[in-house]
């Protein structure tokens, strides 16, 4: 099959499945391959020593945070919680790359100010909310979001993401059992990439698949391929509709697999190399280009044209970052409360110029 | 104008919230049809439906997680704790979550957390506990103690205006005991941050808060009879943020400072009032800041050994004698 | 069938389940008999004002503790750790009812030196543990208890009490969590008595029943009706056994009803007549005491035995407790550190005589 | 005697013991085959196998529960935080269970709570906290802060003898940083409740532990050179139970304190430790005593605002030279 560069799809292309359209299929493989593409930005600038802390790569787990999250409705106002793993998902919901990129260089212009770091950062009016790195946290607290849902009467749904390993936390089963208790509108991703940190899942669990979790709180239980972009999208959308309808929480195990260290310093070197190269095969980022070529749905050139539009815009993303600097000091101490919003200066530093102090001892 | 308990107070003082903004809402264990474990918000589920009185299971961190969640929506929930002891389980959804909300995130997280606090009531070391020391320490957090009738609903209303999440503890001991008139009136608000002369006097500042300060008043009547001193009486109200300048005012007036809380003695609130003191106003103090306290131990059962762990009125007038005489 | 005072069985009896020994069944009554007297020894003295903190009753639930600790064998040092409503469950493993009843009363010869209320007290030596009110939380330090087990391989087993309301705390989750990932020797008994104070279960979990929560932890599920003595006591030992065996985690649904308030001062108005009327027909104590004149494994005379030297054992109890005094102020500030295990007074308080202090202020 | 560095002297500590003692083991996340996020245990896991070496699911009450359920058992569990940001999530169990074991039941509950501390290496809030003053508010708990090679090693084995309860904190920053030459002798023990005094001097004491220790020293020198003011820097090593002779000592000594202390202000150390020179030694003092702390917010990830917010050397040696001249 020659790669053709028309607009429109091939007539004999089969049907796209899922109720999407051929410009979401577009739109899909921008944020797909966006992530992509913007963490190996940030592993540059992490190899430049531009990243001041520690970069948290998503390699081979694409697929699962942006086909999930696009399966929301951010026109009613969908909403979600993502966690380290899951930089798609806030792409999809609208968050830019420069952010990203801002606040892992920790710029001034960061959408926290330089306050956190790597996509630790939110937007109530985009839908997605700022998460902590305490695991489990972000459970209970997006429980209070659909509460809120509820309390309203809108018709909104909120989707909220764990590892493997966070569903041993505490906070994991006090918030699905509030939300499977209140039957609120709230769907809960499972991300099965094996590990948490070095730990494998049968040293996090006893049960052999996630899914299984979901009859100890009442919940649905579905699950899917989560290197399977489009098998991530349906089961997801499922699980909405079925929310935004009124039946309550699905936990959905999405099983896919972290190519990469926990962050970048560690060297994984507890995997096995045939399992990395096993997983490579099945890269989601592949797989949805070569399912893209194979129904033709869309072609190589408007493919390539995505790519090439990325590109571009990161580049320009890159040098606006690397241009921005570090925040003023003394906004270090605004903020803290809505009321007061400053905060005097401790007494010994009112008068001495921040920038004219020593650097921490070492 | 009819005379109601502290308990009452706070009742009144959250129904009256509840119907004046519909965005208030409350959340916790068995606080609906039954009431709360203290009949706090008795009535309220008939009164308000069971969508915004809502029980929850046992899981302290579900429920202040998802008061945040609420709040970062635009809702104002009140979440209760059945006895403050329980905070314990929230331990990290507030420091770590709640209290920094908005500060890393932006993220308006307008809540009160309440609940019954403290001993006196033979309840031993896990229904009694005070936890004001623990939160003191988090940046992000505002943290409230009514001594009063009076307070207890205007704080209380004053915490659910508030845009910061605000830590509401009650005093268990104070629910039935006290009682005052007070008015009908909507506003009776206690601005958050302001202590309350509850005493006026010239030769030593007790500074203090929640139960104490009726220990405090009372060790204060006896200095006056039996000794002829002079104490002033300051209650804090809220321990975060602090009212320095009150704190000082006092200092400045009587030179002669001790503290009282309930808590245990060693990290306890008292150490921090110290610091401040000794920061701002050390060249007025004419003695040491002494403070009485509970002793370090958790608050046993027995009669004989709760009285004697938790600071009584005599220890008070002990201490007052020490220092008037330093 | 006449009463029958001889003390052999009858000859046509049918054969004792569970291999279970005649003078064992016997022992079984005296023990749910005696959580049954017991309690209403209590229940007693609170009305007269001499039980210093709550009471809680665990009227109608006796045989679920009994049964269940009894499966325990205290002979090869199994160890439990029991919740409010277990008082049965530390008799059978050697607590003794002066040492409930002076602990209610907060006396210095009490278990804890008066320093802690009703049923909070453990003993190493006889095997099961002081509890502390925070629910779940003797959930995962009964984990630690079967993983010391397990380090030095003995062959040893641990049983752990949770209500259907405990069941939502985070401890709970990771403690069986954590359990069942170690495949420690521990056996779970979740009672399902209906309430967890006044919530239903329907409030507290989205699950139908209880035992579904196992499957979320893939530990073992079992199940019997907490009311039938000799029900509880088979589906336990099965469980220890397979524990015992290096099966791992089992979680057992006991299922009863909680017929007293949460504590005395709750009037239990939240529930139906009917519904108590019912639960009382089914009453466990009664229901075991048929089951012995039905089958004429003991007799009636047998029996009455029993429940007389109960009640001598009461009455001295109850004398010996009242005649007790409160523990001596000063021993409130000791034993706290292994070392120092003395604690100096608070300065204003040395030299003052701690009888004479002003009582409480009101 | 090669040089160890501090993270090396740990880990030596924790071996050593782990040889003389069968009864303790190690849990926590990533402790086992991958050594933990800082690699405390490398080589533990092929050295004393999985039985001792015990990775954890993700579960920090769990880890601290089970910790103290095997210690009543007659065990000495050494638990690790991966961060210590994350005891938060054991501070009921840490609170309400082993910190009232012994007093509350009679339960020994011999064990260790380990887990790196502190800032200055751009962590953001929640990889750099110093939790040290939540749980110097709880009675039953011991708490150790080593500054250096020799007590990071010398406290870790004395917390494991000990008979009760520690956390022991260590600063990440001074892992891999400071080095010191250490006799490789399996009783170099650092006596738990012992401060130690970092550098004699006339004029001003310093009071601090941990990494501030260090930024102490570095501001004694610049106070010596250029002003000519001999400063004392008294290391307190542990915090709970507090060193009350060796701080009296110094106060009594110089009559100048500050207190330096990396974790936030309102509501830390400094404040107990201000208290007690006030009831101690309130006529020894000729000035307030002054706190050099981060200022109260959550620790922010940027440089310049981390290091606007903790303390510096010059902060240290701004206040000292307002004191000296006091
Ligand atoms: C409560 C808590 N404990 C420990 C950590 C440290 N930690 C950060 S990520 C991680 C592993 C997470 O594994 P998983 O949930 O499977 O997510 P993944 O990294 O695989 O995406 C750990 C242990 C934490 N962030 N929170
Ligand atoms: C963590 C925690 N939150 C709240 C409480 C207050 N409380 C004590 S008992 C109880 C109900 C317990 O219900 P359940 O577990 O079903 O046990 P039951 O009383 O029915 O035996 C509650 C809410 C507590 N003890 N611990
Ligand atoms: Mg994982
Ligand atoms: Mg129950």
């Amino acid at each position: 099959m020659p790669p053709s560069s028309a607009a429109a799809p091939r007539p004999q292309a089969p049907a796209i499945p899922a109720g999407l359209a051929r410009e979401q299929l577009l739109e899909l493989y921008y944020l797909l391959r966006l992530t992509r593409s913007l963490e190996e930005r940030l592993t540059n600038l992490y190899r430049q020593g531009k990243v001041i802390g520690g970069l948290f790569r998503s390699l081979g787990q694409e697929a699962d945070a942006v086909g999930s999250a696009y399966a929301l409705d951010r026109d009613k106002g969908d909403f979600l919680a993502p966690l380290t793993r899951n930089l798609g998902s806030m792409l999809v919901q609208g968050a830019e790359p420069l952010q990203i990129i801002r606040q892992y260089m920790a710029k001034a212009t960061s959408p926290s100010g330089g306050r956190e770091m790597n996509i630790h950062f939110g937007s109530i009016e985009k839908g997605y909310i700022g998460q902590i790195s305490h695991l489990g946290d972000m459970v209970p607290v997006m429980a209070g979001v659909c509460l809120s849902f509820r309390i309203r009467k809108e018709p909104r749904v909120g989707l909220v993401y764990v590892g493997d390993g966070a569903t041993s936390t505490g906070t994991f089963h006090e918030g699905i059992n509030f939300a499977t208790v209140q039957r609120l509108p709230l769907v809960c991703i499972m991300e099965n990439n094996g590990f948490a940190y070095s730990t494998p899942l049968h040293k996090q669990t006893a049960v052999k698949r996630l899914v299984d979790k979901a009859a100890g709180y009442g919940a649905h239980a579905d699950s899917a391929d989560g290197n399977d972009l489009l098998a991530v999208y349906e089961v997801t959308q499922r699980a909405i509709e079925r929310a935004r309808a009124g039946g309550g929480v699905t936990m959905i195990e999405l099983t896919t697999y972290r190519r990469k260290g926990h962050a970048e310093h560690d060297n994984q070197g507890y995997v096995p190399k045939e399992e990395l190269a096993l997983w490579e095969a099945k890269d989601p980022v592949d797989r949805y280009e070569r399912r893209l070529d194979e129904t033709g749905w869309v072609s190589a050139g408007e493919r390539e044209a995505v790519r090439a539009r990325i590109e571009r815009e990161l580049d320009d993303a890159v040098a606006a970052a690397e241009h921005d600097s570090f925040p003023e000091p003394e906004t270090a101490i605004a903020d803290l409360y809505a009321s007061p919003a400053a905060q005097e200066p401790l007494w010994y530093r009112a008068g001495t110029a921040p920038g004219s102090r020593l650097t921490p001892h070492g | 104008m009819a005379e109601i308990t502290y308990l009452e107070a706070l009742r009144a003082g959250l129904r009256e919230e509840m119907l004046r903004d519909e965005r208030v809402f409350i959340l916790g264990e068995d606080v609906g049809k039954y009431g709360g474990a203290f009949k706090v918000t008795e009535g309220f589920y008939e009164e308000f439906g069971e969508s915004r009185v809502i029980d929850t299971p046992i899981s302290e961190a579900a429920i202040v997680g998802a008061a945040a969640g609420a709040a970062h929506m635009g809702l104002r929930p009140v979440a209760e704790m059945q006895f403050i002891d329980f905070i314990s389980c929230a331990y990290d959804m507030l420091t770590n979550y709640v209290a920094t909300a908005r500060y890393r995130a932006g993220l308006p997280t307008p809540m009160v957390v309440r609940g019954p606090c403290g001993g006196y009531v033979r309840g031993g070391p896990f229904h009694s506990q005070n936890p004001e020391a623990a939160f003191l320490h988090t940046p992000g957090l505002k943290i409230v103690c009514p001594a009063t009738a009076r307070d207890a609903k205007g704080l209380i209303k004053a915490a659910i205006r508030d845009d910061d999440p605000v830590l509401y503890f009650e005093h268990k001991f104070l629910y039935r005991r006290i009682k005052e008139a007070l008015p009908e009136d909507g506003d009776l608000l206690t601005p958050i941050g302001k202590a309350r002369l509850a005493r006026e006097g010239q030769d030593l500042s007790i500074v203090t808060y929640s139960a104490m300060v009726w220990k405090s008043l009372e060790a204060a009547e006896i200095l006056e009879k039996e000794d002829g001193v002079s104490v002033e009486v300051l209650d804090l109200r809220t321990l975060l943020p602090m009212d320095d300048e009150a704190i000082l005012a006092t200092v400045k007036k009587t030179s002669k400072v001790m503290i009282v809380h309930e808590d245990t003695r060693t990290g306890g609130v008292a150490g921090e009032i110290t610091a401040r003191i000794n920061e701002q106003a050390f060249e007025w103090l004419d003695g040491p800041v002494l403070r009485v306290t509970a002793a370090d131990v958790p608050l046993p059962y027995a009669p004989t050994l709760e009285d004697y762990v938790l600071p009584q009125t005599a220890d008070i007038v002990n201490v007052a004698r020490k220092l008037a005489a330093y």
